[in-house]
């Protein structure tokens, strides 16, 4: 026990027994975004295969105690399993322990839950590669800048694990580069206020070369900041995809790069640790997924591994159309 | 002083009832008045006088009852009803939007338009032309002394029941209903509005008048109806009673002079 | 104690700039980029929308109808147009989703009416269904908005260097501070909103003014939305949806009261720059959002306290 | 359109129980869960703090004050409770987080007569501070709380089967509900609320009725900190922040005007109680969180809608 | 009827001014009552009767001038103060919480508690106690007719006007200050008031009362002042003066009887 790993798979036969077991399963997640969206329908894509019922799914709005509400809710329910990502793991740890009592195997995304034995409360964690997204992104920027230049970082300044250890790899990551240097950095509490602070930051420093976000929505508000006051070359670097910010990136606008995980992935991958807990199996401690780092070139292809579906039309089209434009280049 | 067509029935109430929730306040209206008359509805506070102007406002609906305006039934279910009915009221709170202007308040619902075409349709006030015309109304009545742009909280309680007086009057109506019109006005301003009530009268105006004042109201009106605990117990004229017998009505008693039967010929 | 008048009054603008110029010092202490013509600009650009919002709730105010969906409307009217706008082109997306929001305004206003229950209550159950509207429509996902003549009408862009979006503001700032106080209707709506059984008894047709409050309040936070949708360039579901308590906030500032029948557009439009001024100078000035929030809190006070003691004497 | 009687009505809560059955059949169809006295336990227990948090803008808006900085409170008394617990116990810690939200309250309301400014504008500066006061006392972290008597006292334990949130719920509804029924503070607050300059003009002393409204205010928006705290054995910065628009609409359904000198304790209890049920209900039903908002929505205009029929009638 | 200690000032006005923004409504007010002593006070609308009352229940803070209560100099700065210093005020807009029932009204401020010592402490209401007091009170006033329980805004205009006399006079104040009592109400109910009037200052209490129906000041008052444009143009005795001496004062005329210099021999 106590292993890690990078994959996990059910046997025909254990299928089978999923089948005949006619398990039920709730997912209570942390709040909702494309991401989250993602890996809930491979959840329950890979729910259906296994003839496993959802039942209920809740988010949280990110307040804990809304999702202790909701888990407490989902006991009504006595699901078999339950998927679902902590907002604060300290104040909804009791209203796990009362799930698990009644008999449900419990499967984590990105954040553990400090006291909980592996086996005993909970299955497995499924998990990114936090260290490697952060610095993939560093990489990033560097190719963005050629090595050298200013950065600004606009981080989200709020107690939340997965986003505050992405952003503090990328920031050891980055002195790396000797050349690069962070010359502003801005906190943001809600993903709207990051126009706000762009526009701040390009006036206090109009030389800034590019700048990290958090992730691919507060990037939004960036590249409109950007886009307003003019600052045509200076690059942004995030995380997740987002179709928006993938225009601009198709159309040679301010975004650069991004650095993607595999949400459908992760969803599927929960569902089936979950089905093999049910049953009685052996399950990781932690399964990692693995991300792609993602550009102007590579778009389409990244899009697919992520979401599992077909890429929007007005993507499509975008991309098709800067072809056109890139063949005389 | 001439009343014209005294015989035509402007306005006539038969056997109206209002309850609220379960407390019977009307309990059996009728009354006819002519065009052109005053006519007085007397009783004692709490009688039903205020609800019964209610009902002929559009403010309440009458539980039961009928209401002919001009010989037709009609159901007043509106202010905006009334008004298109040709009632126009004072009421006894006065009604007005304490925070709105003297100017305001007495144009509410009747501004004056600007004269270009295009401003008119647009609804563009001509404020101009309502001030010079507020202040001719006010000069009327004994107002002259009242700040037009003043919001009406900051006048004086007479200075209010003025404003209200003149808005009323100015509707141009044919049936012009006032509850205690002059419970808060000086005798001089009184004695005006005793003046315009006359002259609206001999205009052909119906006038209902309440009032707990009876020598105004010998001195002004034609007939008495006097309500007592929500019913008609006498419709007289005033001529034919003294303020004593009339007291005495409104008290419930019954007097020598008058019968309570004797208004049921007023009755159809 | 007593009320004041329901006109609306211009006068209190002093006082207003008064308390900028008094949050301006605050800040030039800390920061010299504050000062410079692109930030101001920037100011106003990102506290467009707001304001278009601000203005449509002072409107609803104005007849006593509270409309807490505003902000929903934004994000429907940004995400209808954004939807449209491929296909049928800036025209038709931009009227139907004008429209839309004139209708949700009226159907609430009906409703509000015809259930006789509070506006506020209609609204919020408005409210909470099309944000869950929008976030099915959406998918929440942002949706891209790549139409050049409706980001040229409603976005972040400039006419003879004055971004379009201050030129919204003003247009619509100033048609409603006319309507309020030259046309009929302003008269009717401050009348029903100050005293409703007065003005019913006046013969104002006080349901038909409340339905057409309500309808104008959904026909401009649309509006809003539209310069959301223009300036981001894009629409998402959570467009407006937390600035309403900064809409709020910025009318109690302007002076206008939320129990009705008095307006301050100019006030509005300063209480919302006064926010937006705040916030900005606050990130220049580089404190951690902490302090940040703390300080907007105390500042706020300090402010408003100084603008009242002001406009008393 | 003649304004109720200022007195506490208790013959509407017939009507609440009525569209509590109505939205109760709605989901019997589709979860048999639903019925269980676990679930019915669960409900009570998630409510509790909020509905003492509507109970305390109940009491401000008795008196015409609005109070927005309950939130912020909420979370600041958990987080100092919190904090204290292990040096000081249970008794200091609870004085302590008690006191502090009392004299919050006790502030906002001294300062916004004392400004002359509303109350809107001084809570909403008073909750900006607390928001950002809380996120630095806490370093964005939560806080544990292993106290056996706070959590005894505060938390999701049960005395003789009935739980002890519940008895907190029962226990400040019934003294609320006697101050405004048998009390002379209830009758000044609800005089005051109803009619400053009338009440002042009788001699009541308005200044310190309003005081002792937002002091009482923070003192039980302060308990409902503890009430959560002791529930998720943890305080954290963002506790209460985003529950004040359930507050509102729970008032407001409640049949509580904003416009004050009107309250319903148990209306605004059933209130909290049917948004409860409802949120419970729609999660049950196995709906997406998308199609629960939009049902939310439509069945809250429908209940309120029913309420209010019944209620006219 | 014996009037008792006469020579007593109650109260004593002098050169009051009030300003509001920049109208000077009052322009000096001077007069004094005696214990016992039931004074008018006269003007047209708008002379600024109301705003002097305002002034002494302490809802208006003078701009200059002095009041003194029983001799000594007070600035009457709050209603609380007013009431404090043993004035009581039936206010022209009536002053009532139009949400709260009738007792609730009357005994605003006034609360009958609980006699168990510990619920008294506790501000426990006596709600029994407070309806029997209330009912006596009312008919005394010719109110029996008035439902208790009800919300004053569904009272009749003169019934509330009782209400608000009753709260007032059941203060047990030594000065009593009545602005317009009786405009809405009844013969009987007038009268009732007039009879209540004289018992209280006969047992000392002194009376301002304002009043536009000068039959009634004549019958009852022993002096009265007049103000024209917020000054005070004459303090005569009643039974020196006809009813159109006084009318012609009140319109600023000056009157062959009294000249208006006479009543600066009031002034000390
Ligand atoms: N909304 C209401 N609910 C219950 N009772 C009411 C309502 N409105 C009026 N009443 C009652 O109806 C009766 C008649 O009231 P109304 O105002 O018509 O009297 P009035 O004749 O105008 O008296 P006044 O001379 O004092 O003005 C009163 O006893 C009053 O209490
Ligand atoms: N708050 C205010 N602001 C400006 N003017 C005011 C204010 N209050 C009263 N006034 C003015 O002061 C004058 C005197 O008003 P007041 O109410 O004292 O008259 P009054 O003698 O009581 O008249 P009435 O007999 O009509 O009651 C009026 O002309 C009124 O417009
Ligand atoms: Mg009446
Ligand atoms: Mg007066």
């Amino acid at each position: 026990l106590g292993h890690s790993s990078t994959t996990y798979t059910l046997t025909p036969e254990q299928s089978a027994n999923v089948q005949g077991a006619r398990l039920s399963a709730a997912m209570a997640w942390h709040g909702s975004s494309p991401w989250i969206s993602a890996v809930t329908k491979g959840a329950k894509a890979e729910f259906k295969r296994l003839g496993i019922n959802v039942i209920a799914v809740t988010e949280a709005h990110y307040d804990p105690a809304k999702q202790v509400s909701d888990l407490e809710t989902l006991t009504a329910l006595k699901p078999d399993i339950l998927l679902s990502l902590s907002v604060d793991s300290l104040s909804t740890k009791p209203s796990y322990l009362q799930l698990i009592k009644s008999g449900t195997k419990l499967v984590l995304l990105s954040n553990p839950i400090s006291g909980f034995s592996h086996g005993a409360d909970f299955a497995g964690i499924v998990k990114d590669d936090v260290k490697g997204m952060g610095e993939a992104a560093a990489q990033l920027v560097a190719k963005a800048l050629f090595d050298k230049g200013r950065v600004g970082v606009i981080y989200h300044e709020a107690n939340y694990p997965i986003t505050n250890h992405r952003d503090s790899a990328f920031r050891k990551a980055l002195k790396r580069f000797p050349d690069i240097k962070i010359v502003s950095e801005k906190g943001f509490v809600k993903k709207n206020q990051t126009a706000q602070l762009a526009a701040a930051m390009m006036i206090q420093h109009h030389d800034i070369d590019a700048i990290y976000v958090s992730w691919d929505a507060a990037a939004e508000g960036v590249i409109e900041a950007l886009r307003i006051s003019g600052h045509k070359d200076t690059k942004v670097i995030t995380h997740d995809l987002g179709v928006n910010n993938l225009i601009d990136m198709a159309l040679g606008g301010n975004m650069f790069g991004t650095v993607s995980d595999r949400p459908n992935e992760m969803g599927k991958l929960m569902a089936r640790i979950g089905a093999g807990a049910a049953i009685g199996l052996d399950t990781p401690l932690y399964t990692q997924v693995h991300f792609n780092t993602v550009t102007r070139e590579n778009i389409a292809a990244s899009w697919q591994i992520a979401f599992a579906t077909e890429l929007p039309k007005l993507l499509q089209q975008v991309l098709k159309q800067s072809e056109q434009v890139k063949v005389p280049e | 002083m001439i009343r014209t067509a005294l015989d035509q029935i402007a306005l006539q109430v038969v056997d109206l009832h209002k309850y609220f929730e379960d407390s019977h306040v009307l309990r059996g209206i009728s009354f006819t008045a002519n065009r052109g008359e005053v006519v007085a509805l007397l009783g004692d506070n709490g009688a039903g006088k205020s609800t019964l102007v209610n009902c002929l406002a559009g403010k309440l609906l009458p539980t039961r009852g009928e209401i002919l305006i001009n010989g037709t039934k009609q159901v007043i279910n509106s202010p905006i009803k009334a008004q298109n009915l040709g009632i126009s009221v004072v009421y006894q709170d006065l009604a007005l939007i304490k925070e709105m202007s003297v100017v305001e308040n007495l144009f509410l619902n009747r501004e004056i338009m600007h004269s270009n075409t295009l401003l008119n349709r647009l609804g563009w006030l001509d404020k101009k032309a309502m001030e010079m015309r507020a202040n001719k109304l006010l000069r009327r009545l004994g107002g002259e002394g009242i700040e037009l742009q003043l919001p009406v909280s900051m006048l004086s309680g007479g200075q209010q029941q003025i404003v209200a007086l003149i808005r009323a009057v100015n509707a141009g109506a044919n049936i012009i209903v006032m509850d205690e019109p002059t419970a808060a006005l000086g005798s001089e301003q009184c004695n005006q509005v005793i003046r315009l009530i006359r002259l609206l009268s001999s205009q052909g105006a119906t006038i209902v008048l309440i009032s707990h004042n009876l020598g105004q109201v010998a001195k002004l009106c034609d007939r008495a109806v006097v309500l007592y605990q929500g019913q008609t117990v006498a419709d007289i004229a005033v001529k034919e009673v003294t303020q004593l017998e009339l007291l005495a009505l409104m008290s419930g008693k019954q007097c020598d002079g008058v019968s309570a039967n004797q208004f049921s010929e007023y009755k159809s | 104690m007593m009320k004041l008048s329901a006109q609306v009054t211009a006068n209190t603008l002093v006082y207003y700039t008064f308390v900028l110029t008094v949050v301006v010092f605050t800040f030039v202490l800390h920061s010299s980029a504050f000062f410079s013509v692109e930030n101001w600009l920037n100011i106003v650009r990102q506290t467009a929308p707001i304001v278009v919002m601000a203005i449509a709730l002072n409107v609803a105010l104005s007849a006593g109808q509270l409309d807490l969906s505003i902000g929903a409307v934004v994000a429907l009217s940004g995400l209808i147009a954004a939807l449209l706008l491929p296909e049928y082109g800036v025209v038709i997306a931009s009227v139907v989703a004008l429209s839309l929001g004139g209708a949700i305004g009226a159907f609430n206003g009906y409703l509000s009416l015809r259930l006789a229950v509070p506006s506020l209550i209609i609204t919020l159950g408005t409210m909470v269904f099309l944000n869950g509207f929008v976030r099915y429509l959406s998918g929440l996902e942002s949706i891209p908005i790549l139409n050049k003549p409706f980001l040229a009408l409603f976005g972040g862009g400039s006419i003879w260097g004055v971004p379009t979006l201050l030129l919204w503001v003003l247009g619509i700032a100033v048609s409603v501070y006319c309507v309020f106080n030259y046309v009929q209707l302003g008269r009717h709506l401050l009348a029903t909103g100050a005293n409703v059984t007065a003005a019913r008894a006046m013969g104002v047709n006080t349901i038909k003014v409340r339905i057409i409050a309500m309808s104008l309040s959904g026909f401009l936070a649309a509006l809003a939305g539209l310069l959301y949708a223009g300036r981001m360039q894009s629409a998402r579901y959570t467009l407006g949806e937390s600035e309403l308590i900064t809409v709020l906030a910025a009318i109690a500032i302007g002076g206008c009261s939320l129990l009705g029948g008095k307006v301050s557009i100019w006030g509005t439009v300063l209480g919302v720059w006064l926010i937006g001024i705040l916030n900005n100078g606050l990130i220049l000035s580089g404190f951690s959002s902490d302090v940040q929030m703390m300080m907007k809190g105390v500042i706020l006070i300090v402010a408003v306290g100084i603008t009242f003691r002001a406009r008393k004497q």
